[in-house]
């Protein structure tokens, strides 16, 4: 009874590959399927008692997708894509200034004593102080509503960048400083060919958080003193009761909020494919 | 070093006899398509024997063991312990693994214990047991001590222990002192064999290092390379206790590991055949390979 | 100095190996010192210098500050508030706690459970947990609940995640032995799958009692603003923003930010007593 | 007795070594008063229960730390010992246990890393040299691989062309095989027996493996259980090029049950004291 001999060859690879990501869209698909599935269930058809308040989807879709919103804001209005340029340009320029800033001195904390041992005693008092309970000090200190925003914005993430690099320093592998020294390398070429490529995943990894953490940080900063953004769209909906532009507001920030990790991702496997096996997936 | 005290209970006369017949197996690979590992693997182990399986690393000898332990289930081809099909694990046939499998977060006595307390039968003479038989491996001392502050030879013997205490019909061991350095190594052996000799409780001895098998084995299966199946069943009939010292000067252990090193040397080049690409390779292969 | 800063007092430097200790010691007392010398004098400038520092102007001196820290000491309303907050906090994370450990398990080691389930949360994931408010506000009866509903979300997700990658780690061949040794297949979700998963769980717990500590001031400034149920540090330091008072606004913070670091080091220490059979990394 | 002709650099002398580190539990002594001296060429086998402080010393002579007392000279200039600030350098590179590759770069940039870092070759000169000797180590189809992508074997055997490349006095080996299977191992013996015999390099090869150590070593070292000093020398007179064959000739067996006896008294100690030994 001869058996196929069944060697992975390279196709089998790369049609495993895109069934892959075939896969995963697949799984987000069903799983939008299946929260929305709910929503319907227990508001439309059902309205059990808490849910009935919640506005029905099929009214959240319809209002979404009109051409003549009820609310004004639909993906046919101006004034809905207005709102979300706002926000990323809030999340861009927070998270481009604490990506500036603090990568180099993640970078500084992680290689010099010196400069951990002064600076990182105040970086962790000042830490716990969750960037929101800036908001009073934020609107004293800088007039106007955007830059406290985007201040607030930029906090959260700084504290994530900084971290993540100075901590992504520490734990480059001890052996391969020790080996980078044994083949006589110089202070500037330990910093620029190991240190630096050694920590680029961390860095990375402190990047994802760091966005996350800035949307966190924005809408918040919108609700409370915001004029324009997906935050403020949001409050508003409460406070004049419009409900379905709440949710159209929520959606909308799933949405964009997902897209810029996945950017950040993109840049990330551009720059570390190194950490690919042969067989292609992540190391 | 092994001392003669109240042996761990000898298994039931006659338990231990295990057929395996025309057993299939291979691995699903992300393409869908089925990798053979095992193809058409018969032999047979006899109660009270020790029977050590040698083969080429890589061979697909750590998914037989897997198998047998009632760890998945084969693609093909029947596996009976004492006349009951196999399926799924019990503890009948316990196996000690390449990596230290203790639980990190128990002592060494609720790790010693963990089978009797699972099965509820952790009574006083159980309990008992238990603490001769870790006394007898020489961890009396540490019995509150954690695994990780174990050295690598006392976590071995502790997972043994583990085992014998639930007294398996069938004792599987997969290259259980691979991770060993070579002299704590020598010593685990000469102990394994010692404890076998007491309770004579078959037991099924994985290892790819020739020296190993002859030491401890009463039967040596020599292995095919992948896809694998039993290449040889060789009688090792040198009276025990054994060392490694006594099997330089014995005939037929020369023999005998001559005999097993040309199968494992033919086996060897056909799988890396198969695989070799660079020129190092058949270089490297003009001598007779180390086991 | 400054009574309340010190309490915050900087968290253990890693030992420095050649070094003693105590240069690590010393050189972040100095920094302490310089940063609220400056702080000091930055806000006594008009006085001293007769300029008006730009936006830092603003900030109150460190010692107006320790001053009405040691006021506030004495006043109930302030340990009110604490308390309020406190148990905000410790509904919305008990909650998380105990339907995220066990989904984070059954996501681990049930596959079908994963495929249905897992989408949903990768779905939901980008909306932050302030998002939520309004929503929250409108399904549940009381605005007590809807802070504490978006404190759960908050924490909720990271620790499932935590719980879920501990569990993912188990070496199945732990789970192997359990299963040969008599363990049914729920015994050994709660007797091997669970204890190893535990380091896992503390550490997402801690950053999960962090964020609750975020989420808790921003529901409080957001719900509260509309008049709601009042009390918790967020309102406290909205009521000393709208008093204009910029030395209990700093304290406020300051005590937020006290309140976040002592839950999660108290939950990392009792974590160590939950998992004692680690060796000390 | 060993190395060819041109191998005049390479001479270790250890005197009286001694290093102690200070724990908690007070100073915890590593290595006890050693005395070693190794031959230009010569590859010396430093063999010894597991955690008795092989790696302390082998870390010693490479720079990495500083001796408590006693010295070190290699060619007669002194690198460790009483006022010598310990640095390494590459004319005593490390091939390490768990591996040290650049993950980054592809294995030709790891192995000229070395002459560029130090600006001892120009780029293009750096490139001629490491495609050369990479392809006498039979590695010339593995030069655009990431360590990623690399078995275990081959990379291993770069990073020995990545030490070779700089032309080092003494090669520094710390149990460099331990995680091969028997096969891959003994792939590994020939290539570097024949890198060997191209180019004869002094080599301190720490393993706890007796037949690894017979079988490639001039002399065998034996170390006693922690603190580690040298307690048995032994000569293997086998000649070169050596070839798995000898394996099983009575010399080879001879030597391995002479060296087990050596170590055997030592590893009961280790093994009945059985306390996590810290390596």
């Amino acid at each position: 009874m001869a058996r196929d001999k069944g060697d992975p060859t390279a196709f089998g690879l790369a049609s495993a590959r895109l069934a892959g990501m075939l896969r995963s869209l697949g799984w987000v698909a069903a799983g939008l399927a299946l929260a929305l599935l709910f929503w319907f269930l227990t508001v439309d058809v059902m309205a059990l008692p808490r849910f009935r308040n919640l506005p029905r989807l099929a009214e959240v879709l319809s209002e979404w997708a009109s051409t003549q919103p009820v609310y004004g804001l639909s993906i046919h209005t101006r004034e809905y894509y207005e709102h979300i340029a706002h926000s990323l340009a809030r999340v861009l320029v927070a998270f481009g200034l604490a990506t500036l800033l603090g990568v180099p001195l993640g970078l500084a904390m992680g290689t010099s004593r010196r400069v951990r041992e002064y600076v990182f005693p105040l970086f962790e008092i000042l830490r716990p102080i969750p960037p929101l309970a800036w908001v009073p000090l934020a609107i004293l200190m800088f007039r106007g509503t955007e830059t406290p925003i985007v201040f607030l914005t930029f906090l959260a993430s700084f504290y994530a960048t900084t971290l993540n690099t100075m901590l992504g320093v520490q734990s480059i592998d001890a052996s391969l400083i020790r080996a980078a020294k044994c083949l006589g390398a110089g202070p500037w070429t330990m910093f620029r060919r190991i240190i630096l490529p050694g920590t680029l995943p961390a860095i990375f990894g402190g990047l994802q958080l760091s966005v996350g953490v800035a949307w966190f940080s924005l809408v918040a900063a919108e609700m409370v003193s915001g004029e324009y953004g997906l935050g403020y769209i949001i409050n508003t909906g409460y406070s004049m009761a419009t409900y379905p532009t709440i949710f159209i507001g929520m959606f909308t920030l799933g949405i964009v909020g997902f897209a810029t990790s996945a950017a950040i991702r993109g840049v990330e496997r551009a720059l570390t494919q190194w950490r690919r096996t042969s067989l292609g997936e992540q190391a | 070093m092994v001392v003669q005290q109240e042996s761990p209970a000898a298994p039931a006369a006659g338990a231990g006899r295990m057929e395996v017949a025309a057993l299939w197996h291979g691995h699903l690979l992300p393409g869908g398509r089925r990798f053979p590992v095992i193809a058409d693997c018969n032999f047979a182990l006899r109660p009270g024997e020790l029977t050590v399986m040698i083969g080429p690393s890589g061979c697909g000898k750590s998914t037989l063991a897997r198998l047998l332990a009632g760890y998945g289930r084969p693609d093909e081809g029947r596996i009976r312990m004492d006349g009951r099909h196999v399926d799924g694990p019990g503890k009948d046939r316990l196996m000690v693994f390449q990596e230290s499998a203790l639980f990190p977060w128990l002592t060494t006595r609720d790790n010693a214990e963990f089978g009797l307390r699972e099965r509820r039968v952790l009574d006083g003479p159980a309990r008992s047991r238990a603490a001769a038989l870790l006394d007898r491996v020489g961890l009396g001392r540490f019995l509150a001590k954690y695994p990780a502050a174990l050295s690598g030879g006392m976590q071995r013997r502790l997972e043994m222990v583990r085992a014998l205490v639930n007294d398996p019909a069938l004792f599987i061991l997969d290259e259980p002192f691979r991770g060993l350095d070579a002299m704590t190594r020598t010593l685990m052996q000469e102990h394994f064999a010692g404890m076998f000799e007491e309770g004579r409780r078959t037991a099924l001895f994985i290892t790819s290092d020739i020296d190993e098998a002859l030491l401890l084995a009463d039967r040596i299966l020599v292995m095919t390379a992948r896809p694998m199946r039993v290449a040889a069943d060789l009688a090792v009939d040198i009276p025990r206790p054994r060392t490694l010292a006594t099997l330089f000067e014995d005939e037929r252990a020369n023999g005998l590991r001559k005999a097993i090193m040309e199968m494992l040397y033919a086996e060897a080049a056909r799988s890396f055949g198969a695989r070799a690409q660079s020129s190092d390779l058949a270089a490297a292969m003009h001598g007779t390979p180390r086991p | 100095m400054s009574g309340a800063l010190s309490a915050m007092g900087p968290r253990r430097a890693r030992p420095a190996r050649r070094a003693g200790p105590s240069q690590a010691g010393r050189r972040a007392a100095t920094s302490i010192a310089v940063f609220l010398l400056l702080g000091e004098l930055i806000a006594r400038a008009p006085a001293l210098f007769g300029v008006e520092v730009p936006v830092l102007g603003v900030l109150p001196a460190p010692s107006g500050v320790v001053a009405e820290a040691l006021r506030e000491l004495s006043d109930p309303a302030y340990w009110q508030s604490w308390y309020l907050s406190f148990l905000r906090v410790a509904g919305g994370f008990l909650a998380a706690l105990a339907l995220g450990v066990p989904l984070g398990l059954l996501l681990a080691t049930r596959r079908s459970f994963r495929n249905v389930v897992f989408p949903v949360f990768e779905v939901l994931r980008p909306i932050p947990p302030i998002a939520w408010v309004p929503a929250a506000i409108i399904f549940w009866p009381t605005q007590e609940l809807s802070i504490i509903f978006v404190i759960f979300l908050g924490a909720f997700y990271t620790i499932t995640f935590s719980t879920y990658h501990g569990a993912r780690q188990v070496d199945p061949a732990l789970v192997q032995s359990a299963r040969s040794m008599g363990s049914g297949q729920w015994r050994v979700l709660w007797r091997v799958v669970l204890p190893a998963a535990m380091p896992g769980i503390v550490t997402g717990a801690a950053i999960g009692m962090g964020i609750t500590w975020e989420v808790v001031v921003a529901a409080e400034l957001i719900s509260g603003g509309s008049g709601g149920s009042g009390g918790g540090l967020g309102h406290f330091m909205w009521d000393a923003y709208l008093a204009n008072n910029h030395e209990r606004i700093v304290v406020a913070m300051i005590s937020i930010g006290l309140a976040g670091y002592l839950s999660s080091t108290l939950l990392r220490r009792a974590g160590r007593l939950l998992a004692p059979w680690q060796p000390l990394k | 007795m060993a190395g060819g002709a041109g191998a005049a650099r390479g001479r270790l002398v250890i005197e009286n070594a001694v290093k102690a580190y200070d724990t908690p539990a007070g100073p915890a002594l590593a290595v006890d008063n050693c005395s070693l001296s190794v031959e230009p060429g010569e590859i010396c086998m430093i063999v010894g229960p597991s955690g008795c402080g092989k790696t302390t010393l082998l870390n010693a002579v490479a720079g990495f730390h500083d001796l408590s007392s006693g010295r070190i000279a290699l060619d007669g200039v002194e690198i460790a010992g009483e006022g010598v600030q310990a640095e390494p350098g590459p004319d005593r590179v490390v091939v390490f246990q768990n591996g040290a590759l650049f993950p980054w770069m592809t294995a030709l940039d790891n192995v000229m890393f070395g002459p560029l870092a130090q600006g001892a070759l120009g780029p293009a000169q750096a490139r001629d040299k490491a495609r050369a000797m990479m392809a006498d180590a039979g590695l010339a189809d593995a030069q655009d691989m990431y360590p990623a992508q690399m078995s275990s074997g081959i990379r291993r055997r770069v990073e020995i062309v990545r030490a070779m490349m700089n032309d080092p006095a003494i090669l520094l080996l710390d149990e460099p095989y331990r995680a091969m299977d028997s096969l891959t191992r003994a792939m590994m013996h020939e290539a570097l027996l024949e890198m060997h015999a191209r180019r004869p390099v002094t080599i301190l090869f720490i393993t706890h493996d007796l037949e690894e150590a017979v079988f490639l070593g001039h002399r065998i070292v034996v170390m006693s259980a922690r603190p580690c000093r040298p307690t048995l020398e032994l000569d293997i007179d086998m000649p070169f090029p050596r070839k798995y064959a000898m394996t099983a000739g009575d010399a080879y067996r001879g030597y391995v049950q002479a060296a087990l006896e050596a170590v055997h008294v030592e590893a009961v100690k280790s093994f009945a004291a059985g306390e996590k030994e810290a390596a």
